[in-house]
């Protein structure tokens, strides 16, 4: 009862802050400062169309690099705290009644698609909304319909390995091709910044993200492994 | 002439949101609750449909691409476990 | 001619939001968890469509989305409403009484 | 208003997420909490940036380059959004695996259980 | 037409409210893990209506497959234990 | 042996083709323009998804290659949306007669088709017109749930509900 009351006193501190603010918040009407400067600035000087991507991938592109970091992190834990179980054992498995036929053969159809559109989501980033984290979700998705179709489906650790480290190492080396050939760490300018609209525009933004989009895609997939591959208890 | 009509269409939309809504809210086992889960995601999709159209912006749909493609991931999952496969 | 295409769009879009409300009426009235699967995915399913076509008479240069967002409802939406049936059968969910048959329990019986 | 009603029910989400986290006792509960709270905040941050009348920074047929500066919202609140929403679910996954070792651990999910962790 | 996404947006958030009460409240783990998926999809449309794309398509790719299934799972794995 | 072998790498391969050609297609239809760089890359990410994801299938993989078969397809669209619209009207009409006149019942019907595309389309399409509902497929049965049953025997319920679709399918796909 006392902790009840405790946690309403609390929150009502909270709302009271909350509404604090909301009765100080005016809308703005014009660009902030950094605002204006990324709309008048970031199509001419990146080429890219979709302004969100050429914050992310370019002008906060150490901030990626920390949040892919977060990530890589969260699915190295993850792994690391499962591991410690017993692995499940193929004979030990339950027997699972068959998963459907007709689920299998609409897996079977879907899986390129999804892995298409993901792909399609990731280097389409700097034209669409879209990018990186999208995509890398969307091919993860489809390594989730895999699993849910055949629960005793496993994927190849060593391609998730590979594929996450390649990606990553690639990111970082064009991050400082950028501070060689251009102004700075993850500049995108090392590539010609092409017409503006095209798929092989904007510098090396399409590249970036797309290796952004395999990493965190191989990150989800080995979260996903790693929890399928645990034992009911 | 359109702008009406749209506007009875996001009505009626509008209206049957709310009855599936309705019945998530009242279902009285986890199957119905679940069908009201699938539906409520396809009437999100004609909603993101007719905010690109008031917005005049076509950009939007790839959101409603992502549902179309995704959504019946996360009711498979859920059949999944209501058969205790996990 | 835009105009007539305009209008013709107009229909279309409200003519999908009246099945999406017939669906969601079902969805509410029907007595057991089948029935509501089938109110539930087919008005939905044509629902959809028709105002993915009358989007597409609106803005005639969406039309190849438009057409894959179709394409992609068309097949995982009876999926997810076949998978979901099964599952309930599977587990026993409520019928209703006015259920007469029920041949995949008789054969499931049989089986066991 | 759109603003209004976005930033109110990102707000009203946090405080009904907090709620809660911090009164139930089931581990499971106490996570799914905290993903309404995370989209709470999200929205919150999302809502600053909007502005009335204006559309999304993406720059296409509709909205040419030399409009850019009136036309579109403040990209920045979304940049951050973007990845904060891809860091919950690492977060979450994390959440719920460690929920998983600590059943496999005690047999129970009810924090009360978990005497080890008073002083 | 400003005004009719006003009133989308207004339905929206009442639902979404509505979602996350029945979450927080309601008896079962399940249906409460069904309604935060919920309150993720109310909020992936409110983030289109608020003109960020992006956002909206972050949250649909992962709030319509991964979150869900990693909920379920986990809850799948530890059913049977006392507090369901 | 070896010739059974050879048969199902060629298969495999005819299957990959065709695979890379679908994929091809949507690519263009989701980028909705024709031009140099948007075909380099799908060509690219085709090709990487073929070669990781072998058994994949695509809407045309069974199809057989026949200008009848193609024929039919085009019919069997049109028999579809004609069967779409028809149902929708009639659980429209259900739906909205205030004492809600259903009779359910699961039935249990048989079909013809072997492969697996047609098998997938066929129980899409059950699930989509009137009244019907699959249920569950097991070998050549299939058992539907029907809303307002007029039939329990099987042979009568599998000429209700199976063979319009099944002339269709059965010249597609076999």
């Amino acid at each position: 009862m006392i902790r009840n009351f405790a946690v309403l006193l609390l929150l009502l501190g909270l709302a009271g802050i909350f509404i604090h603010l909301m009765q100080g918040y005016i809308p703005a009407t014009e660009l902030n400062q950094s605002a204006h400067y990324y709309a008048a600035h970031s199509a001419e000087d990146l080429g890219a169309a979709n302004i969100v991507t050429a914050i992310i991938v370019t002008y906060r592109g150490l901030d990626t690099l920390g949040e892919v970091t977060v990530l890589f992190l969260a699915a190295t834990i993850i792994g690391m705290v499962l591991a410690n179980g017993h692995k499940a054992q193929r004979s030990l498995q339950r027997q699972l009644p068959p998963s459907g036929e007709l689920l299998t053969t609409a897996s079977r159809l879907l899986t390129p698609l999804i892995l298409l559109f993901g792909a399609y989501v990731f280097v389409n980033g700097h034209l669409t909304p879209g990018g990186g984290f999208q995509g890398g979700a969307i091919l993860a998705s489809a390594a989730l319909l895999l699993l849910l179709t055949d629960p005793l489906k496993r994927f190849s650790h060593r391609l998730i390995a590979v594929v996450e480290s390649l990606s990553g190492l690639l990111f970082i080396a064009i991050g400082v091709l950028g501070m060689v050939l251009a102004g700075g760490f993850l500049d995108s300018r090392i590539l010609p910044t092409g017409a503006f609209g095209t798929l092989f525009s904007a510098g090396s933004i399409p590249l970036i993200y797309s290796l952004i989009g395999l990493k965190v895609g191989a990150e989800f997939t080995s979260m996903l492994n790693n929890l399928a591959e645990t034992e009911k208890s | 002439m359109v702008e009406i009509l749209i506007m009875l269409a996001a009505g009626i939309t509008g209206a049957a949101f709310l009855l599936a809504l309705g019945r998530f809210v009242l279902g009285p086992s986890r199957f119905d609750r679940v069908v009201a889960f699938d539906v409520l995601t396809v009437i999100a999709i004609t909603f993101i449909v007719l905010a690109a159209l008031l917005e005049n912006r076509g950009i939007y749909l790839d959101a409603a691409l992502v549902y179309a493609l995704l959504s019946f991931l996360g009711v498979i999952a859920i059949a999944r476990y209501l058969e205790g496969r996990f | 001619m835009e105009a007539i295409m305009d209008i013709i769009g107009g229909l279309l879009m409200v003519g999908g939001a009246c099945f999406l409300l017939f669906g969601g009426l079902g969805l509410i009235r029907m007595p057991d968890i089948y029935n509501r699967i089938q109110a539930g995915s087919k008005t939905t399913t044509l629902g959809t469509l028709l105002t993915l076509a009358g989007a597409a008479c609106l803005q005639p240069a969406w039309g190849w989305k438009l057409l894959l967002i179709g394409i992609f409802l068309i097949f995982t939406n009876p999926v997810s409403a076949q998978v979901l049936a099964s599952t309930a059968h599977r587990r026993g969910a409520h019928q209703s009484p006015l259920t007469e048959v029920d041949r995949l329990a008789e054969d499931r019986e049989g089986k066991a | 208003m759109m603003d209004w009603i976005a930033m109110t029910t990102g707000f009203i989400l946090i405080l009904m997420g907090l709620y809660g986290a911090l009164t139930h006792r089931n581990i499971l509960r106490i996570i799914v909490s905290f993903t309404l709270a995370n989209t709470g905040v999200n929205l919150v941050l999302v809502s600053v940036g909007y502005m009335l009348g204006r559309t999304a920074p993406i720059l296409d047929k509709a909205v040419p380059m030399a409009e850019a500066v009136t036309r579109i919202i403040d990209p920045l609140p979304q940049a951050l959004v973007l990845t904060a929403i891809v860091i919950g679910l690492g977060i979450t996954a994390m959440m719920l695996t460690y929920a998983y070792k600590l059943y496999e651990a005690k047999g129970s999910l009810d924090i009360a259980s978990y005497r080890e962790l008073k002083w | 037409m400003n005004t009719l996404l006003l009133v989308i947006a207004l339905l929206l958030a009442a639902a979404m409210l509505g979602a996350a009460w029945v979450s927080i409240r309601v008896h079962r783990v399940a249906t409460a893990m069904l309604a935060a998926g919920l309150v993720s999809l109310f909020a992936s449309v409110m983030f289109l209506l608020l003109a960020a794309p992006d956002v909206a398509m972050t949250e649909a790719a992962i709030g319509s497959g991964l979150t869900t299934f990693l909920f379920f799972f986990v809850l799948g794995r530890v059913r049977g234990g006392r507090d369901d | 042996m070896d010739k059974l072998v050879n048969k199902h790498r060629s298969g495999r391969l005819r299957s990959g083709i065709i695979l890379f050609f679908v994929l091809m297609l949507f690519w263009l239809m989701l980028s909705s323009q024709l031009r140099i760089d948007v075909f380099v890359i799908g060509t690219i990410v085709a090709l990487v998804i073929v070669l990781l994801y072998g058994d994949g299938l695509s809407f045309l993989t069974e199809l057989r290659l026949t200008p009848k078969a193609i024929l039919t397809g085009f019919q069997y669209y049109g028999y579809f949306f004609k069967e779409l619209f028809k149902s929708n009207f009639k659980l429209a009409g259900i739906v909205l007669s205030p004492s809600l006149p259903i009779n359910p019942a699961i039935v249990k019907v048989r079909t013809r088709l072997q492969s697996r595309m047609g098998r997938l389309m066929l129980a899409n399409s059950i699930t989509l017109t009137p009244g019907t509902l699959s249920v569950e497929m097991d070998g050549e049965w299939l058992y539907v749930h029907w809303v307002c049953m007029e039939t329990a025997d099987i042979e009568q319920a599998t000429a209700r509900i199976v063979s319009g679709f099944e002339s269709y399918l059965e010249v597609m796909y076999g």
